[in-house]
């Protein structure tokens, strides 16, 4: 999130889409009715199903699963069309008024210039800034300079933009913007999404009217989740809502921003820790072959400013070298050396991707062989359980860590895996019993980057441990083995630091006191003269040094455990502004910042837009940037230095167009079709899907299609149960006994079943049994004149549970049906709209 | 191991019913209002394991921390305090209690053996030296120091390791230090899906 | 009627068999129970009777129970006595003499068969009550049973329960009045079983006439 | 929350005087439901049986997200579902927490027969007592929001205790606490009289709602548990709320006419009997006829 739980608070419009929060954060929800009670907000639910969200809307739209960009690419539209847009935001926080290189090509045919249909990949050099100063009012034809042919190495930002403030220049962001999205008329968007005419420009106007006649005022905010992210073009669709929010001025304003609502407690700590393959914490990039040492690659990771002349641009980042130096020193304390490049050596350097899909790829194809799972049950989390149970029969071992019996753990007595079968799969299991959430300390990130310490309250049972002994367990042991025995490159696992009062059981303090970082000698603040003395903690990441005397094992975490004592343990109550801002209660990271890039909700000469949601201004008369929220910005540049208030961006504005393949299929969302879909693209019918998706080659890579399959199927939560954990509480079980599959009235009549009716949903690559649930919250959808059926199943049924042990439940899990196609940027699966059939069985 | 959902109703009936027998109440006659059952209960502050609202939760365990005390859970609600929740849950973090008490939690390390059909009890020493032993076989066995235009690389390509949402942000750091310095590429996490 | 031989040696007569003093006794003992219970929930000034029947729960649970028995007794009687309970051209004068019944002037009072209109009267008042309990009893007894949408009938068991038992509680206090009070050796019958010819020759004059014409014949 | 406001008022089936009768009532006691922000997720049932420490129970999937189709002895709250089409085609989910209302005049007290099986605190609670309740069920008739449930277990009737031994230590009612999204408010009945008032207002001003309003039924002199609906006019869409809940008039009629007459007739019939007895004695037995046709000697 942008913004935070409490903030949604302030705002006078919600846009929930591609997300259930009413059903899957329902305490933070509340913040969506206090808005709703206290302002009158109003909120649009747009969804493939009537949830219980929708319950609560003001509007509701029922949209077909996976045409998310062609809704809001026709918002874009409807803003521009009717000028319900933040003008002045948009000049000088947006990089609207930049010239984009001649050569660059919008999708009109669904591709963007420099697509290499070989490799299937693009290559970005024309998605770049035009180089050159002032371009207001000059022709593009005399002032483009020559072209030059595509580069090797990998295209950078020029320092010096050119840009015309006008917005009128043809090939300045806006005005492509403008082109872009041109197509998408409220007409398409109908014959796409489903959504009538009428009932889209409703919703439309009913959205941009927190800037009608330019009233800069009010605020709105969009709000998502899975239902965005599980698709092929899920980076795209929440990139389109950040440019909506961008064109209305909505980011860094309390009541704004693009909301992300991460659906488990601490998947914002797990992403900020970096447990994914192409990452380091705090969002380093992880290396790769071509960094062939520390200086090259540290060039490689950290950009430079590239701005128009005469604004000013922080680029944060610049300071990157810091980050991963302080991290490397964490890593590998004394053997990081400024001679050894701090053990640059030490990190493995990936060279395709490793991510989640391909895990089980390269399993199944016999690459990896062994795997730890922790907490997470990957036969459930699919997409593809069957060949996630395929792959792991390939393996030599797996180990999970679990607090209950889990399908991963045994995906060899699946169902349908004989007793002979049995015998035949190899694969080694060990299955340890872990500690429970109560069992343990330790700190949890929540979607509003809340950094929150909890205390453990009851000892693990039997003989269960704690996960961190375990992972500490094993590798003190694989260490003592390579100790004696040697092998491959055993130096960073030998020169690890370890640093924990007792080894095999690390204190989770100590380690959050490493994560946060310390002085490695003596440092002095030039400026202020205050001086960090060796071993003590530091304050936060501005202390960073890039020569090795600090030690930082994450730096957006640096500050939560300073020498003041633990951040992450404050319990403030206190909120003075009234804003939800509670900056005394635990920590926020960065710098216990709540509202992320809060310069933007000054105008350009430091004024709040509403004076009443004051978060941050400009004090001319203390020449700094005060708050009741930490300034995201250079606390001493005033307004007439013109810094953009987007200091992480290396232009210093947000980015309406993503230049030089920051997402690497389009500086500008495009509407892709998911992998199955009822209908071709209608947009580009030649280029229906998203053109970097990778293709898996086994055996149960199939893919439907709409002629066999023509209901579109999606999977969520339900706000009874929590993924595949809660089946195994009394409680939740009670609620939800079973599982079910929502259908529309009318595919139930035209298949003659009644609710509770056991019916199968079938997919290319699977079955699923559950009862019907005939409801009307889903409604026959006419796409291009075709009518389309959805359905909806929830995933939290497997094969081991209360229910499920008890013979009661049909044993297939939801992920039987899913396809394993990703998207390119994130790497996520498609979960959301793919093609089924239904059955009576 | 596992209690079954049905004796567990069955205890349960049994135990409420034992009070009242054929209408003879065992209770004295005038108690109008019952005793508040968290009164003297030790409350601990944690945060639910569940969403990413990160609500924070009370446990309620019996005694008062004197150390001849074996804490038990007997009651979870919201912390009224927590700016994001003050003192609300939802039906996930309302039953919370049935997650600690749960007779279905895993409590002793088992090994499946290739081409059996059960799980064997095993200790913890010979749980762990066996999977530390795969671990270095597989590393060594598939890590590669350089790669074909001979940059050093350094890289274990036969394990994975997945981490789930739910564990502390300790935990996931001292993942990825010991897991990237074992090599580990395909280090991936509930985050990605 | 049976063929026990009604004019005793002992020159009395018989006015109960056994089984019938058994069958009135196991009616009278389980209405009296009911009636107890019943007016313990009737109004919280009796409320200590259910205290001192064992418990308030007790008799709650017993109640019904005792209520099945008291039915059986009723249906037992119903056996025994339909027949003679019939109408007869003579009742209809003998409810037009009723005054000259309550004021004692019995001589202008037609002769009664074994049973007069009166207690005709009362064994029909009880049958027909005890059936009407029996079907509001059992809704009442099983309140939880009854669906939200047949709620009018629990409305109507609440209702006629208590009507039903008003006209028996009428119907018991004249007939414990009259079997003790006012008709001195009617206790006696449904004790011992027997009663005094003259008795017999007062209260029911033309049944004592058929039991003399009877043993005449023999 | 003061002891006195758990002052006892009203005792079912009590003969004489009530301790608490005619206190100073400091305040009473409200839940407000507010529909309209209703989620249905249902942490208000989990709360409640969390806290009250009852068994779970099996349910089945019956083509709706409500966990069982009406409360249980040991499920006291139930939010339920119904999909409701609005004149203009358009869907609602209604989503009501069904639980005991908690009426200022309680039907379930009114029927009672047991002594002290039901109170009413002077804060407004209308309380079930375990310990003297006597199994019979008249409640239920009594009851005119179907909430009293017979436990064939226990043999007794149980029902919500709106948290009483929270309330009267200070605390909140459970799905009070639970409520995420602030739907359930408590407070004193004025307070979330208003409370629900100014949404109702809010509705139909703002929301396009023009029938919002609150549900505070007069016919049981109001209630401790207040709705706030988008259409007050038509309750009985929110799962058979009861437009105009009263004490049934069979109940009515029993409590006072029926029971006066019948007091009386019996009294009347005793003294009736008597006087009869006074005035004409027993009757006598002819003995002298008898004697005089020889049948006796």
């Amino acid at each position: 999130m942008t913004n935070g739980w409490i903030d949604i608070k302030n705002t006078d419009m919600m846009l929930i889409m591609g997300g259930n929060p009413a059903e899957n954060h329902p305490c933070g929800f509340k913040w969506a009715m206090e808005a709703k009670r206290n302002r009158n907000a109003k909120l649009i639910s747009i969804d493939p199903r009537f949830t219980r969200t929708s319950a609560t809307a003001d509007l509701f739209l029922q949209i077909r699963a996976g045409t998310d960009i062609a809704f809001l690419g026709g918002l874009v539209r409807y803003a521009i069309e009717n000028n319900r847009i933040a003008k002045e935001y948009l000049i000088h926080y947006t990089n609207a008024a930049f010239i984009v290189k001649e050569g660059f090509k919008l999708p009109e045919d669904g591709l963007y210039s420099g697509f290499d249909s070989a490799s299937g990949t693009y290559d970005p050099s024309t998605w770049n800034y035009q180089e050159g100063g002032d371009w207001s009012g000059k022709a593009d034809t005399h002032a483009s300079p020559a072209h030059p042919a595509a580069s090797p190495s990998p295209p950078k930002l020029p320092p010096n933009v050119a840009y015309d403030l006008s917005l009128e220049h043809p090939r300045c962001v806006f005005q492509l913007l403008k082109q872009q999205y041109s197509r998408y008329t409220p007409e398409t968007v109908e014959r796409i999404t489903g959504i009538p005419k009428e009932q889209f420009l409703k919703a439309a106007d009913l959205f941009t009217s927190v800037r009608k006649d330019g009233d800069m005022k009010k605020v709105s905010t969009i709000i998502y989740a899975v239902g965005w992210t599980q698709h092929t073009f899920g980076t795209q669709i929440i990139r389109t809502a950040a440019i909506i929010q961008l064109l209305l001025g909505n980011v860094g304003r309390a009541g704004g921003g693009v909301n992300a609502l991460r659906g488990h407690s601490n998947i914002q700590g797990a992403t900020d820790m970096a447990g994914l393959f192409d990452s380091l914490p705090g969002y380093l990039k992880a290396p790769i072959p071509a960094d062939t040492d520390l200086a090259t690659y540290l060039k490689r990771i950290t950009p430079t400013a590239s701005k128009p002349s005469p604004w000013d641009s922080m680029n944060y980042y610049s300071n990157t070298p810091k980050f991963a130096v302080s991290l490397l020193k964490a890593m590998y304390g004394a053997a990081a050396t400024k001679e050894n490049g701090f053990a640059f050596d030490y990190l493995p350097k990936f060279d395709h991707d490793c991510s989640w899909t391909h895990i089980w790829d390269d399993m199944y194809n016999g690459r990896v062989k062994g795997m730890m799972a922790f907490g997470m049950n990957g036969v459930m989390i699919g997409p593809d359980t069957t060949k996630n149970i395929n792959a792991l029969k390939q393996a030599d071992w797996l180990v999970v860590g679990e607090i209950y019996p889990d399908e991963t753990s045994e995906f060899w007595r699946a169902p349908g895996i004989t007793a002979e079968e049995q015998k035949t799969i190899h694969t080694t299991v060990y299955r340890l019993p872990c500690a429970g959430f109560a069992e343990k300390d330790g700190s949890m990130t929540n979607s509003a980057r809340w950094v929150t310490w909890k205390y453990a309250a009851v000892p693990p049972p039997g003989e269960a441990r704690l996960d961190q002994d375990i992972v500490a367990q094993i590798f003190l042991r694989v260490q003592d083995l390579y100790r004696k025995e040697g092998g491959k490159f055993p130096d960073p696992i030998l020169n690890l630091s370890w640093a924990y009062a007792d080894s095999a059981h690390p204190a989770l303090s100590q380690v959050a006191m490493e994560v946060n970082g310390k002085a490695l000698a003596d440092l002095k603040d030039e400026k202020t003269g205050q001086v960090i003395k060796a071993g003590q903690q530091l304050p936060g990441f501005a202390w960073l040094k890039d020569d090795g005397t600090t030690m930082c094992g994450n730096w957006i975490y640096c500050g939560m455990w300073t020498e003041a004592g633990a951040q992450i343990q404050r319990r403030g109550t206190e909120d003075p502004s009234g804003l939800g801002v509670y900056p005394n209660w635990a920590w926020s990271w960065p710098a216990n910042r709540r509202v992320l890039y809060n310069r933007a909700s000054c105008n350009p000469e430091g004024r709040p837009w509403d004076p009443e949601r004051k978060q941050v201004w400009w004090n001319e008369a203390a020449r700094t940037w005060a708050g009741v929220d930490v300034p995201d910005f250079k606390p001493d540049s005033p307004p007439s230095d013109h810094m953009g208030p987007f200091i992480m961006n290396p232009e210093g504005v947000g980015r309406l167009f993503a230049p030089i393949g920051v997402l690497a299929d389009g500086p500008f969302p495009e509407h892709y079709e998911p992998f199955e879909s009822p209908t071709p693209n209608l947009l580009h019918p030649e280029q229906s899907n998203n053109p970097l998706v990778k293709k898996f080659q086994t055996p149960y890579d199939k893919l439907g299609k709409p002629d066999e399959f023509s209901i579109v199927c999606t999977t969520y939560r339900l706000t009874e149960q929590y993924h595949y954990w809660t089946k195994n509480n009394p409680m939740n079980v009670q609620l939800i006994p079973e599982p079910f599959v929502e259908i529309p009235v009318e595919l139930a009549e035209e298949n003659g079943i009644r609710g509770t009716d056991r019916i199968k949903v079938i997919s290319a690559r699977g079955t699923y049994i559950a009862k019907a649930f005939v409801t009307r919250r889903l409604k026959p959808m006419m796409i291009d004149g075709k009518k389309v059926y959805q359905i909806g199943l929830p995933i939290h049924q497997g094969f081991r549970g209360i229910t499920e042990d008890e013979g009661r439940d049909a044993r297939t899990p939801a992920n039987l049906l899913t396809p394993t196609v990703a998207d390119p940027n994130a790497h996520t699966p498609e979960s959301k709209g793919f093609l089924v059939r239904i059955e009576k069985v | 191991m596992e209690t079954s959902r049905r004796e567990f109703f069955k205890i349960a009936a049994v135990g409420g019913a034992a009070a009242t027998v054929f209408g003879f109440d065992l209770k004295p006659a005038y108690a109008q209002l019952k005793e508040l059952k968290i009164a003297r209960a030790t409350e601990t502050r944690s945060t639910c394991p569940y969403c990413a609202v990160g609500c924070g939760v009370l446990i309620y365990t019996i005694g008062d921390r004197a150390k001849n005390v074996t804490p038990q859970v007997i009651h979870v609600e919201g912390d009224p305090d927590h700016p994001t929740n003050r003192g609300t849950l939802c039906p996930k973090g309302s039953s919370l209690e049935q997650d600690m008490l749960n007779p279905r939690r895993l409590t002793k390390p088992q090994v499946r053996r290739p081409g059996a059909t059960d799980w064997e009890d095993i200790s913890w020493n010979d749980a762990l030296n066996e999977i530390a032993h795969w671990t270095k076989k597989t590393r060594d066995a598939t890590f590669v120091e350089k790669d074909a235009n001979g940059r050093t690389v350094n890289r274990c390509e036969g394990i994975s390791f997945i981490g789930g949402c739910t564990d502390t942000n300790e935990f996931n750091y001292l993942v990825v230090k010991t897991m990237r310095s074992l090599g580990l590429v395909y280090l991936e996490n509930q985050a990605r899906v | 009627m049976s063929r026990e031989p009604y004019l005793l040696p002992n020159g009395r007569v018989l006015r109960y068999t056994f089984r019938e003093r058994l069958v009135h006794w196991l009616a009278g003992v389980s209405y009296v129970y009911l009636l107890l219970t019943g007016l313990a929930f009737w109004s919280p000034w009796l409320f200590w009777i259910a205290v001192v029947l064992g418990s308030p729960t007790i008799s709650r649970a017993f109640h019904p129970w005792i209520g099945i028995v008291f039915l059986i007794a009723v249906c037992l009687m119903y056996s025994m006595w339909a027949a003679q309970m019939g109408e007869t051209s003579a009742d209809k004068a003998w409810w037009q003499a009723i005054g000259h019944y309550i004021r004692n002037e019995d001589r202008q009072v037609p002769s009664a068969d074994r049973f007069n209109p009166g207690q005709k009267l009362l064994f029909w008042g009880f049958f027909w009550n005890a059936i009407v309990l029996l079907l509001s009893g059992l809704i009442l007894w099983f309140p939880q049973s009854i669906p939200w949408n047949l709620r009018f009938l629990h409305l109507a068991a609440v209702l006629i329960h208590p009507i039903s038992t008003l006209l028996t509680i009428a119907l018991f206090i004249i007939h414990v009045y009259m079997g003790t009070a006012m008709e001195r050796g009617a206790f006696g019958s449904v004790i011992r079983g027997d009663v005094s010819r003259a008795w017999a020759d007062t209260h029911h004059h033309s049944w004592y006439q058929q039991l003399l014409r009877d043993s005449a014949r023999k | 929350m003061s002891q006195a406001s758990t002052e006892i008022i009203r005792i079912s089936a009590h003969a004489g005087p009530v301790p608490g009768a005619g206190i100073d009532r400091e305040f009473q006691v409200c839940k407000l439901v507010d529909t309209t922000t209703c989620i249905g997720c249902k942490a208000c049932e989990v709360a409640c049986l969390e806290w009250n420490g009852y068994p779970f129970s099996e349910t089945t999937f019956a083509n709706t997200y409500q966990t069982m189709p009406e409360t249980t002895w040991n499920y006291w709250n139930l939010i339920k579902f119904n999909e409701h089409e609005r004149a203009d085609g358009s869907l609602m989910l209604l989503m009501r927490k069904d639980q005991c209302m908690h009426c200022e005049d309680p039907g379930c007290l009114a029927a009672c027969p047991a002594d002290g099986a039901i109170v009413q605190y002077a804060n407004g609670i209308v309380d079930f007592q375990e310990a003297h309740c006597i199994g019979c069920g008249y409640c239920i008739s009594g009851c005119p929001f179907n909430i009293p449930r017979f436990s064939p277990a226990a043999r007794k009737v149980f029902k919500c205790t709106l948290c009483n031994d929270r309330v009267s230590q200070g605390l909140e009612p459970a799905c009070i606490k639970a409520c995420p999204t602030g739907c359930l408010h408590f407070g004193t009945k004025t307070e979330m009289k208003e409370l629900a008032e100014t949404r109702a207002q809010q509705l139909r001003d703002q929301s396009g709602f023009p029938d919002a309003g609150v549900y505070d039924p007069a016919g049981v002199s109001g209630t401790h548990v207040i709705y706030v609906l988008h259409d007050a006019k038509n309750p009985e869409a929110y799962g058979g709320l009861p437009k105009d809940p009263h004490i049934p008039w069979a109940v009515q009629l029993w409590k006072k006419p029926l029971k006066w007459i019948g007091n009386l007739g019996i009294i009347a019939g005793v003294v009736g009997v008597f006087v009869h007895y006074l005035r004409f004695g027993p009757k006598v037995v002819r003995e002298d006829e008898l004697r005089s046709h020889g049948e006796i000697k």
